[in-house]
């Protein structure tokens, strides 16, 4: 039976978001394709996730090993490698993760397949997969191809599928072996350590005014930060701004810092990567104030302004004051 | 030989020199342009370190210098030219009108009196009057007044004639013209002094714009009995609570053309510093310095007296002096601690330095002598010769040379006097 | 982390290059020094430490970023010494050793990649006159005038109305001149002073290709800091370099720039340090304030010579003051409001961003303006 | 400590507008202006950083089908002690396949105890070079790191993980680190340091010299091929609000204010 074959992506005992968006596309890879849409669970102690998944897989092969209790590439890799080798499906599907980014590259230089990453969409023919992909920090789309004849690794963009959210499968539960997982005790996890929080709690704000790369100084957070003030919102920020150290982590929204669902999102000169537009995604309005009318961050904004920040601050915190005092 | 001695410069150098060509025995002559002798050490209050008063010590010899039979003085007057050579120099001198004739004015002072136009006086650096026909100062010598002829009503709107109607002798006379007369010497002795460093010319201490910020030689005549606030130390009749002075106000300092230090600054300024500790209770006194340079005697054990006697020195040049409210601010590094502060105070006294004339140029071109670079006149050896001027016949004595204490002004006078008699008695030695 | 220095710089080379035996401690640098009283700088100590010393390692002197050039330190130093050039060499250790601020790393990287210190592309320098159709410098040999525009003026959305009011007067004045459009680069006057000698090297050589190709006669610059250092750095400049205040008072003074409108305004004019105190240029910009119909003019109390820095010299655009406290632009605008001024006229980029700044973050942006002169000049022409 | 650093140089898109050539396969290059790769950067600097403080060498490598001496100069003047660039026309349009194997054939004769990555390229931002190079290597690897810590013939590092979260990772040496930005703040580098960096070792290599085949190299070679390039349209999604300032300031208080955030 041809295969769509997933990588379940668990940790601390759930599964992560990704997952269900891997097998929401999966599932509509492996109708197209007459295919079985078949998920991989590598992990220890996971059996009740491996029912979970059995909601919305055909198949869920579950590799249960005290050393697989947390990620480590090098045990994934030969636990994945032995399936694919295998089971031969036709692509397989990993999240474009910090897991899925450790993981796949060494996967696909092992089985000598090729590799799309970070991919946005996926179509897939007998012999061919197209992926849409963005270069250039977002500014550009492109359209890359490979063959699948000998099958192939995709790693999917988080957040860019919807979830199916309900049971679309009564799949069965498969125990597989673990490979011997030979050599990996060269690489060994430790622990997992929360960033350091500041005070703030940007995921309790219900405005957030966030900055990126245009506040161009640090000296003109102040001024970011009178506009919160004035709305009686939060200020966070986007990745380049903790980078310079401008502003603790703690503000920071995006993959690597936090997912934030406030009623409304002020982005402030984010050009608008998709580390941060993940983080921000679902919030209930996103007005983006952006120079370049081609910054991505407009595709997810329900508003676009296109001017110069540093003159649109102060207007609105004016306004916003105006208002406030009316009340 | 011509048995005289001109004197050019009638302060305390001049008349110190010209006592003793006097005394020798020699014809002197003084020719001062102001029109009384003193010079600048008239306008002191007390002199360091003594702190014996300036007036008191100085008026004695200039009432000798005024009657001396062998000095003549010829106030009011400049040279204007000057031949010839050792022994035999003839020297042309303008003799300014005074509109007062000098032989028939009895010095009464009725005239001054009577006189209804003010002018800001120079003599107290512009901190008080004067009339249009004025002397100088009380104690004048001559006491013979003369009419300022830029102010008096009569020469400028021809009325008034107030000082004619009531003087008594009938001194009085609007037709005086300037005259020019030849005087022989066998010798000339340059003591034209110096001028005070003009302090507009660092901007930064704010000195024509604020009030506040005064030149120590306007001290003195603030602090000066006979002053115009006698003795009171008041800017617009109020008493300083603080009070700061800045050392070497356009001394040491390349950016005005000036390298040198003005030697006197220091010791003036502890002099002052402690006049006003003296004169205002509770009063906060600063002096802001650079170096302190006490090195004459017992000018070490007066520095310690003026700190003793709770004058805060703070080592660091002040930047600048800026308005903050009815006050101003001075700022400086104490260097000592290296901190940059601010001090705010009342009264700002710039510690002016000396510098030459502004005619010593011109003054140097008539005699044909030679200026150092830092543009005072110039001696022929700075070790050996400081009294010599380079050109035989010719002596320097006081600040017209270099800047220098009333101390070293009077030796250099009497080395300069003590010269030139010298010169003129080995003629006299042959003529026997 | 350890770290090896391999410039430390000795000495004797420090001493000779800056005379510091020359100095005699006055401290006169320091009490100037505009940021001494809220910064660890120290400009006196440093140089009696760079004598001293047997090397000085600049590494940990934060402070040294705090230096805002406005050079009063040396122009008011009695022994004629360079304290500032000591700083800059100081930071040009730091520059070679790469230990500089991220932002000040950031600014000198965009020069050298973008031809501004603003990361604005290369390409988009002239794009702020795009709908004025100016005619370009480089090919029009008719031209009499270059206009030098300089990197602010040219991308910051505020500052580019300067640029636009001295257009407006130019024609109004029918000045036949040009700009350089895409082909003006950064003067590297604050290049240097951020202690880039090697990228300031370059940009002499490639601004001075570019001028050499022109047979102008004049060169006006928006920026003070464009003016110093054409005109006091450039090693082969052939023709006039003006400041823009210097050539417009020469437009009114003529007669060819008249005004058809009143300003009942009361302004102060704030003296920038690179035009005022490092270039004499006190009454040129006067005598254009003077010519503008119904203004009331008061001056500061520390202007002309005593004027105060706004602090946006020597690369301070670019990296912030190592310590808090009250900004000299905040102290200024203080001044100016209890002047009873309503607005704050300049002639400099930086002066005009700090200035505007201030107001704002001391809550005054409705009781005082900050325009350039040109500004207000465009208003009632 | 023998660290190998691989830099790529990337064009500079952030302020710039992007055309795409007539193929429709690139973009137009010849008004951007290029550097290294941000991420590269960091790796190159987090090496230096490793030599200073523990000894050794680092070594630049690039795989490039352009002249970029000037990236590896600008690597050398951070305080890498040697260069190796390999340059092959037959580079251009390669994946991160051919690229990783380039990189391998360099690296595998040298000695190293850490191989250094950026997480990904500005660029095409494929993330897999460093992941690709550790499979040929067969070493362990650890990807987006934050923080490396040098123990006794292993490094304890920090992986980004999502929501603010950490993995700490131990890995045996010899071991390929991709670098995540912010690990570290890239020193800069003069004019005259790159001047002075002119002194130092640059060995400019070409394909035939890693003994590379064909087969391996080029477009051919490469697994994952472009087929195009489109951009986004402008603003799409968003309803671009237009008017003045103020106008726009009235317009979004009253989105606010509807969605129940302001008053």
């Amino acid at each position: 039976m041809r295969e769509i074959l997933v990588l379940a992506e668990h940790r601390k005992g759930v599964l992560r978001d990704i997952t269900w968006e891997m097998l929401s596309l999966g599932k509509e890879l492996a109708e197209k394709m007459e295919a079985q849409l078949t998920t991989v669970l590598p992990g220890y102690e996971v059996k009740s996730l491996a029912d979970e998944l059995s909601t919305q897989a055909d198949l869920v092969l579950l590799v249960e090993d005290e050393r697989l209790q947390n990620f480590s590439s090098m045990a994934y890799q030969q636990v994945l490698s032995t399936l694919i080798t295998t089971r031969k499906p036709i692509i397989t599907l990993i999240g474009h993760t910090a897991c899925g980014i450790d993981l796949a590259p060494g996967l696909a230089a092992a089985l000598g397949m090729p590799l799309a990453t970070d991919c946005l969409s996926l179509t897939l023919t007998e012999k061919e997969l197209t992926a849409v992909r963005q270069i250039y920090g977002g500014k550009v789309n492109a359209e890359v191809a490979c063959s699948c004849e000998k099958g192939c690794i995709a790693t999917i963009r988080a957040g860019v599928v919807s979830p199916w959210g309900e049971e679309t499968r009564k799949g069965k539960v498969e125990v597989i072996q673990s490979p011997s997982l030979e050599g990996i005790s060269r690489q060994r996890f430790i622990e997992y350590v929360e960033a350091a929080i500041g005070g703030v709690d940007i995921t309790q704000a219900d405005i957030i005014v966030a900055i990126g790369r245009g506040i161009q100084d640090k000296e003109n957070i102040p001024l970011a930060e009178e506009l919160a003030k004035a709305l009686g919102g939060t200020l966070a920020c986007s990745r380049p701004i903790v980078d310079k150290k401008w502003l603790p982590k703690a503000h920071q929204v995006g993959t690597s810092g936090k997912t934030v669902r406030p009623k409304a999102y002020i982005a402030l000169g984010i050009s608008g990567a998709f580390q941060h537009i993940v983080g921000m995604k679902d919030s209930g309005v996103i007005i983006a104030v952006n120079k370049d009318p081609r910054a991505p961050i407009f595709e997810v904004a329900d508003y676009g302004i296109v001017c110069d920040l540093f003159d649109f601050m102060p207007v609105l915190k004016e306004k916003a004051k105006e208002l406030l005092q009316r009340r | 030989m011509i048995p005289a001695v001109l004197v050019i410069g009638g302060g305390i150098a001049g008349m110190q020199a010209a006592l003793d060509v006097g005394n020798a025995g020699f014809k002197a002559y003084i020719v001062e342009k102001e029109p009384s002798i003193g010079g600048h050490m008239i306008q002191l209050d007390d002199v360091f370190p003594t702190l014996d008063c300036s007036a008191c010590i100085l008026t004695p010899k200039m009432t000798e210098v005024g009657s001396h039979s062998n000095i003549e003085l010829l106030t009011y007057s400049e040279v204007i030219s000057a031949t010839g050579h050792v022994g035999d120099f003839k020297v042309r001198i303008k003799k300014k009108p005074r509109y007062v004739d000098e032989e028939r004015c009895t010095g009464c002072g009725i005239c001054q009196q009577k006189c209804p136009w003010k002018v800001d006086s120079e003599f107290d650096m512009g901190l008080g009057k004067r009339k249009a026909i004025y002397t100088l100062f009380p104690q004048a010598v001559p006491n013979i007044p003369v009419i300022d002829p830029e102010h008096c009503a009569y020469f400028l709107k021809g009325t008034c004639r107030a000082c004619e109607r009531f003087c008594e002798a009938g001194a009085i006379d609007f037709q005086q013209r300037e005259r020019e007369i030849e005087i022989e010497a066998g010798a000339i002795i340059v003591a034209t002094g110096y001028d005070i460093f003009d302090a507009r010319l660092k901007p930064e201490y704010g000195y024509g714009k604020y009030n506040s910020v005064i030149t120590a030689l306007e001290l003195e005549r603030l602090s000066c009995a006979s002053g115009p606030t006698e003795g009171k130390i008041q800017l617009n009749g109020k008493e300083p609570q603080g009070v700061v002075f800045i050392q070497c106000v356009g001394s040491r300092d390349k950016t005005v053309g000036n390298e040198y230090c003005s030697r006197v600054c220091c010791m003036y300024t502890a002099k002052l510093a402690y006049l006003v500790k003296e004169k205002v209770p509770g009063v906060k006194v600063t002096v802001c310095y650079i170096d302190i340079r006490a090195f004459g005697k017992g000018y070490e054990q007066f520095i310690e007296r003026v700190q003793k006697e709770g004058v805060i020195y703070r080592r660091g040049n002040v930047s600048e002096v800026y308005r903050r409210g009815n006050r101003v601010v001075v700022r400086a590094e104490d260097t000592l601690l290296g901190e940059p502060y601010e001090e705010e105070a009342d009264m700002v006294v710039l510690a002016t330095g000396l510098v030459p004339r502004g005619d010593a140029r011109e003054l140097a071109n008539l005699l044909n002598i030679s200026r150092g670079s830092d543009g005072f006149l110039l001696e022929s050896h700075p070790k050996l010769g400081e009294i010599e001027s380079g050109v035989e016949g010719i002596f320097l004595a006081g600040c017209c040379q270099g800047p220098k204490d009333i101390t070293d002004c009077v030796i250099q006078a009497s080395g300069a006097a003590g010269m030139a008699c010298g010169l003129l008695a080995r003629d006299r030695h042959y003529s026997l | 982390m350890k770290t090896t220095i391999t410039s430390i710089t000795k000495k004797q080379t420090l001493a000779q290059e800056y005379d510091l035996l020359g100095c005699m401690q006055c401290g006169k640098c320091t009490a100037a020094c505009p940021v001494a009283m809220r910064s660890h700088l120290n400009i006196r100590k440093l140089m009696q430490e760079a004598l001293t010393h047997e090397s000085l390692n600049p590494i940990p002197m934060k402070e040294l970023w705090d230096c805002t050039c406005c050079s009063t330190c040396t122009i008011y130093c009695p022994r004629e010494l360079k304290p500032n050039e000591l700083i800059i060499n100081l930071r040009g250790i730091l520059v070679e050793e790469g230990h500089v601020p991220t932002t000040i790393r950031d600014a000198l990287e965009s020069v050298f990649k973008q031809g501004n210190p603003w990361g604005g592309a290369k390409n988009k320098r002239a794009e702020w006159a795009t709908d004025l159709h100016l005619k370009d410098a480089t090919r029009d040999k008719e031209i009499e005038v270059v206009y030098f525009v300089g990197c602010t003026p040219s991308y910051d959305p505020r500052v580019q109305e300067v640029a636009r009011a001295l257009v407006k007067s130019f024609n109004k004045a029918g000045v036949n001149f040009g700009i350089l459009g895409n082909e003006e680069r950064c003067c590297g006057n604050e290049v240097r002073r951020m202690g880039e000698e090697g990228l300031f090297e370059i940009l002499i050589e490639d601004n001075t290709n570019v001028f050499q190709k022109l047979d102008v006669k004049t060169m006006v610059t928006t920026s003070p800091h464009c003016y110093n250092t054409f005109k006091n750095e450039y090693p082969e400049t052939h023709f006039e370099i003006q400041h823009y205040t210097q050539y417009v008072a020469n437009l009114i003074a003529t007669g060819k720039l008249t005004f058809c409108g009143e300003v009942d305004k009361v302004v102060t004019y704030h003296d920038p340090c690179f035009l005022g105190k490092q270039n004499k240029v006190f009454d040129a910009p006067r005598s254009i304030i003077d010519s503008i119909p119904g203004v009331k003019f008061i001056e500061f109390d520390r202007s002309r010579e005593r004027s105060l820095c706004c602090e946006g010299g020597g690369g301070r655009m670019w990296v912030d003051a190592s310590d808090s406290g009250e900004r000299l632009a905040e102290v200024r605008v203080r001044d100016a409001v209890e002047m009873g001024v309503q607005i704050i006229l300049t002639a400099c980029p930086f002066c005009l961003l700090n200035l505007e700044d201030a107001t704002k973050t001391i809550g005054y942006e409705d009781k005082i303006q900050v325009m350039d002169i040109m500004e207000l000049v465009s208003q009632v022409i | 400590m023998d660290i190998i650093v691989c830099v790529k140089k990337v064009p500079d898109t952030r302020e710039a507008e992007l055309i795409i050539t007539k193929d429709g396969k690139d973009i137009e290059k010849g008004e951007l202006v290029c550097d290294i790769n941000e991420w590269d950067r960091y790796a190159v600097e987090e090496a230096i950083r490793l030599k200073e403080e523990l000894g050794g060498s680092v070594t630049a490598v690039a795989v490039t089908p352009d002249e970029d001496e000037d990236l590896l100069r600008k690597c050398l003047a951070m305080g890498a002690d040697r260069a190796i660039m390999v340059k092959d026309e037959s580079f251009r349009g390669s994946d991160a396949h051919v690229i990783a194997t380039a990189l391998h054939h360099i690296i595998k004769d040298l000695p190293f105890d850490l191989v250094f990555t950026g997480v990904q390229a500005e660029d095409d931002g494929y993330a897999q070079v460093g992941g690709i190079l550790a499979g040929f290597l067969k070493v362990p690897h650890a990807t987006l790191v934050t923080q490396i810590e040098v123990l006794e013939r292993k490094v304890q590092v920090h992986r980004e993980l999502e929501e603010a979260l950490m993995e700490v990772v131990e890995l045996d040496m010899p071991a390929v680190c991709t670098i995540q930005t912010g690990i570290n703040e890239p020193r800069y580098v003069s004019i005259m340091g790159i001047r002075k960096a002119a002194k130092k070792e640059m060995k400019t290599l070409n394909t035939s010299d890693l003994g590379l085949t064909e087969e391996e190299l080029g477009d051919s070679a490469s697994k994952v091929k472009i087929k195009g390039l489109s951009l986004p349209p402008s603003g799409k999604g968003a309803e671009i609000l237009k008017g003045s300032t103020g106008e726009i300031a009235t317009k979004v208080a009253s989105i606010l204010k509807s969605k129940g955030v302001l008053a």
